[in-house]
């Protein structure tokens, strides 16, 4: 008997559970690496996980990153602006 | 070799059978009339004689979802409840079914309230046929030993991958006392293979499971789970031969119910569990005065084995289907079903027994001999006596 | 303190691209409770916000074995599933993902058996004070005055005590903490994972759509609560209770921050009056009475 | 087929006993089958079971309602109620009893009460009949042994209790008294 017929509801872990959720975002982070520090207080409070530490600083993974402006915000040097994905 | 016989209650022959499938994991909540198969299960565990967790606790939705978790995690589990238990149990038992994780479960089976009864009847257990899991029902304690073990191997076999429960008389039954036939570890080992399921929760391999899915990938899980139960017949017939060969050739477990004189019987009653037993005493009674009639019990409800009933009961020139449970306004369970199977056939059904009222042979004779007489027409039936008891219920008064 | 990583360098185990509202605070929590907890772990999650964020099948943003679950049974699955791991000789500590629904009500028996029972389990609850999944309807942990979808008018009744009630349970380990303080709340993990036995820690997580705030300011929020000392942050070791620098301040009443500063952000307290204003200052004052009574062995739990 | 009802109040030992008749019947080569009837009853309420044993597989599952025997551990229930509804003309009555029964049936007694006490078979303040009767049921049915019945305490009790309920059984056993009908 073939067994074709039996599908389970199981999920294996994979980015995008949400969708491609970067679409989400009206403004988005951008860094300002001369001002940025290296603290990572940015990648410990995103909620996404999309901001990576690099190079002793940060990037960020704008396929998923949804502009919530949390990072922006535990700046301790205010390295991080919210700017507009219109501009 | 000499068999092991016992005399053992239904409760004691599952705990047994429980025992000897090698369970890693129990879950415990009492419930009459189940409750001393959990207590047998928790004295063999402290006394050593078995290799298991027991979780007491504390209800029985927590019940089926330590199983639930423990199973998730790799291992065979077992839990046994009834009636209220059943119920409060519900959302579980679909969600353990929708998950496809193979679970083993015993029902002794018991009247829900209000108002509180404790006696048999089989309405718990028929509540639940819609969820998924596969449900074989007992009529001797030794089916239910037998029942048990082949459940563990059923739901798990790739074919299936649904859990399944085994439902047994409440009383009648579970604290029957009689002679079963106890296999050897040895015998249970030699059927039974090492626990399976679809998939397992381990760190080193992590897997998502029952997270949301889109709709048309949900109607493909309950359209598999669908062609999960029907596919599960045939595996049913071949671990049934499997464990007559290997395990306890005294009972038949080659086809899914059981067919008792109905081949040349133009008449024929329809049973499931203890009862079962004095309606083939009626079957001979009556064929001993020339009435060909014969049985046919029902031993799955899930799955329905819509073939071999036909087959059976199609030509019969009446059926009465006897009900321990009751869809209100529409009749008993088994009647609507196989009444949904053979819609062409004269099949009339009788509710009766509920809440624990005795029926005994006599009164399955005389309803049997008024159904041929054309005298039935599908009702509730009272034992004799009862009928002129005076009813203590109060009524409504303006 | 330092804002960097420290010695708690596990990588983070949630995938972006989740299905969270943007700056959700559970994310917050399960990112970095994943930094604390690393590879061995398994998760049993309750019906909730955390049910969606995964995403959508076959497809999960939680990088852990998850064991999606109904409301009323994550405690009890985790028991089941604590013995059947201890059963194949595997040391995994199963970590419930509850929030407080499922936490305060409709879990509540399960939670109240499985920690009665000490079943090795680290019970993680999400209290985000009120059922967000659902459109931020009441809860047994959502605090007086606050206004849900099915409390417009403000809620009539204090915060349910979670921590304490747990503290009762004579579990081995109760912690509080808050997204505000994410270093404070990986210690409190690692320490709970190394603990056998039932271990619990609630974790508040301010919600910008249901605390109606800018969700950029969800740290910010999740600081202020502890600051003005509506939210205390405590662990409670075999007896023990200690109060986490963060809060310290907060056994003084004179140098706590006014509640205000904590009210005014959020949008569920907008035009509060001040009779719920002095309503919540009460409740903090009898709270850090308590908090005080145990902490100076005044009172033994 | 033989049918067989017992007697008696909630924690007395009433299932038991009919357990242990069929444990002993099946140790003799018969087939039986005992349950009792569950109430909702606790300690002292009436309480019966059943037990039958046939040479061939019981399909009988109904309470009996026609019994062969009748086992009554509590002389007193002859008042209070009617433990011989039922009974068949040829029916025959088992019974703790201290003194003479008057019955209408053949009628086998032995003061259980009595051997248990003095064996000190007492649990909670109650002498244990429930063993010490079937010596009297064995006097009056003869397709079971003494020691069938003894095999079957040793399964059922362990240590001392086994030990003295084995002897209580002889000891009814040997005292059992039969009484003829008492014609109306």
């Amino acid at each position: 008997m073939s067994l074709d017929y039996q599908f389970f509801p199981v999920s294996r872990p994979s980015e995008g559970g949400g969708g491609k959720t970067g679409n989400w975002r009206i403004v988005k982070p951008v860094v300002d690496l001369n001002k940025c520090i290296g603290c990572k207080a940015c990648f410990l409070w995103c909620p996404e996980n999309t901001i990576i530490p690099t190079d002793g600083k940060v990037s960020i993974n704008y396929e998923y990153c949804k502009g919530c402006g949390v990072c922006s915000n535990v700046c301790p040097v205010k390295a991080i602006s919210m700017v507009s994905e219109n501009d | 070799m000499k068999m092991i016989s016992k005399v053992i209650s239904g409760n004691e022959a599952v705990a047994l059978g429980v025992k000897l499938s090698r369970v890693k994991v129990i879950a415990i909540y009492p419930i009459t009339p189940q409750t001393y198969i959990i207590e047998e299960l928790a004295a063999m565990r402290d006394k050593g004689e078995l290799d298991a967790e027991v979780i007491r606790v504390e209800s029985e939705h927590s019940a089926m979802a330590a199983v639930y978790g423990a199973a998730s995690a790799g291992v065979r589990v077992y839990t046994a409840t009834a009636s209220q238990g059943l119920l409060y149990m519900h959302e579980m038992i679909w969600w353990v079914a929708g998950s496809r994780i193979p679970i083993v479960m015993t029902v002794g089976t018991r009247a829900v309230g209000a108002p509180w009864n404790i006696w048999n009847e089989h309405t718990d257990f028929m509540s639940e046929r819609d969820s998924g899991w596969l449900m074989a029902f007992a009529s001797t304690p030794q089916e239910a030993l037998d029942l048990t073990i082949q459940a563990f191997k059923i739901s798990e076999d790739e074919k299936v991958f649904l859990p399944m429960m085994v439902g047994m008389d409440g009383f009648i039954l579970s604290h029957t006392k009689t002679r079963v036939y106890i296999p050897s570890q040895e015998e249970v080992d030699s059927f039974l293979p090492p626990r399976k399921q679809p998939y397992v929760l381990d760190p080193e391999d992590p897997v998502d499971i029952g997270n949301m899915f889109q709709p048309i990938d949900y109607m493909k899980f309950r359209h598999s789970m669908h062609l999960a139960m029907l596919n599960s017949k045939e595996v049913i017939k071949e671990i049934g031969k499997e464990y007559e060969k290997k395990v306890v050739p005294v009972g038949s477990y080659s086809s899914l119910n059981e067919s008792y004189k109905l081949d040349d019987a133009e008449y024929a009653l329809v049973s499931m569990g203890a009862w079962s037993l004095d309606a083939m005493q009626v079957v001979d009674e009556l064929r001993n005065m020339g009435v060909k009639i014969g049985l046919y019990r029902i031993r799955y409800v899930r799955p329905w084995d819509e073939e071999d009933i036909k087959r059976k009961l199609g030509d019969k020139d009446g059926i009465l289907v006897l009900d321990r449970s009751v869809s209100f306004g529409r009749g008993g369970h088994l009647y609507l079903e196989l009444k949904a199977t053979l819609p062409d056939v004269n099949i009339k059904g009788v509710v009766t027994g509920l809440g624990g009222v005795a029926i005994n042979k006599d009164s399955i004779s005389s309803l049997t001999k008024k159904f041929i007489e054309g005298k039935t027409d599908g009702e509730w039936f009272y034992p004799s006596e009862v009928e002129k008891v005076e009813l203590r219920s109060p009524r409504y008064i303006k | 303190m330092s804002l960097g990583v420290r010695d708690i360098l596990n990588k983070p185990r949630l995938l972006p691209g989740t299905s969270a509202c943007p700056g959700c605070p559970e994310n917050i929590a399960l990112k970095s409770i994943s930094m604390a907890l690393g590879e061995n772990a398994v998760f049993i999650v309750v019906a909730g916000c955390s049910s969606i964020i995964q995403g959508m099948g076959p497809k999960s943003t939680y990088n852990y074995p998850v064991l999606n679950i109904a409301f009323a049974a994550g405690p009890a699955a985790a028991a089941g599933m604590a013995k059947a791991f201890k059963m194949r000789n595997k040391n995994i500590k199963p970590v419930v993902w509850a929030g407080d629904g499922g936490t305060a009500d409709i879990g509540f028996a399960s939670l109240s058996g499985a920690a009665e029972r000490n079943d090795n389990i680290l019970y993680i609850c999400v209290d985000n004070e009120a059922y967000m999944n659902t459109g931020g309807h009441r809860s047994g942990s959502t605090p007086f005055g606050a206004k849900t979808a099915s409390t417009p008018g403000g809620k009539k009744e204090n915060k349910k005590d979670l921590p304490l009630i747990m503290m009762a349970h004579h579990i081995p380990y109760v912690a509080t903490a808050s997204v505000g303080y994410l270093h404070d709340l990986m210690e409190k993990v690692k320490k709970a994972r190394s603990i056998e036995g039932f271990t619990y820690i609630q974790v508040l997580t301010p919600d910008p759509y249901g605390w109606m705030f800018d969700p950029s300011k969800t740290a910010e929020v999740g600081k202020l609560a502890v600051q003005t000392c509506y939210w205390p942050l405590i662990e409670y070791e075999n007896g023990k209770l200690t109060i986490s620098q963060e809060s310290m301040h907060c056994l003084d009443r004179r140098t706590r921050k006014p509640i205000d500063e904590f009210l005014k952000i959020q949008g569920r307290y907008k035009g509060v009056s001040p009779e719920i204003v002095k309503g919540l200052e009460e409740y903090i004052d009898r709270m850090w009475e308590r908090i005080k009574s145990i902490y100076e062995g005044k009172v033994i739990l | 087929m033989l049918e067989i009802r017992f007697h008696g109040r909630g924690g007395q030992g009433v299932v038991t006993a009919a357990n242990l008749l069929a444990i002993a019947a099946d140790i003799e080569g018969f087939w039986s089958s005992a349950f009792p009837f569950y109430g909702a009853e606790r300690r002292g309420a009436e309480i019966e079971a059943y037990c039958r044993i046939d040479s061939q597989p019981i399909r009988i599952t109904s309470p009996i309602e026609y019994p062969d025997y009748v086992v009554i551990l509590d002389p007193s229930l002859l008042k209070i109620s009617n433990p011989l509804k039922g009974l068949k003309s040829n029916g025959v009555v088992v019974l703790n009893s201290p003194s003479e029964p008057r019955l209408s049936y053949t009628t086998f007694y032995v003061n259980a009460t009595q051997i248990a006490r003095e064996l000190g078979l007492v649990k909670s303040g109650w002498p244990l009949v429930n063993v010490v009767v079937l010596g009297s049921l064995l006097k009056a049915v003869n397709y079971i042994s003494l020691p069938s019945l003894e095999k079957a305490i040793d399964e059922e009790f362990e240590g001392k209790i086994a030990e003295l309920n084995k002897k209580a059984v002889r000891i009814a056993y040997e005292k059992t008294t039969v009484v003829s009908p008492i014609v109306a």
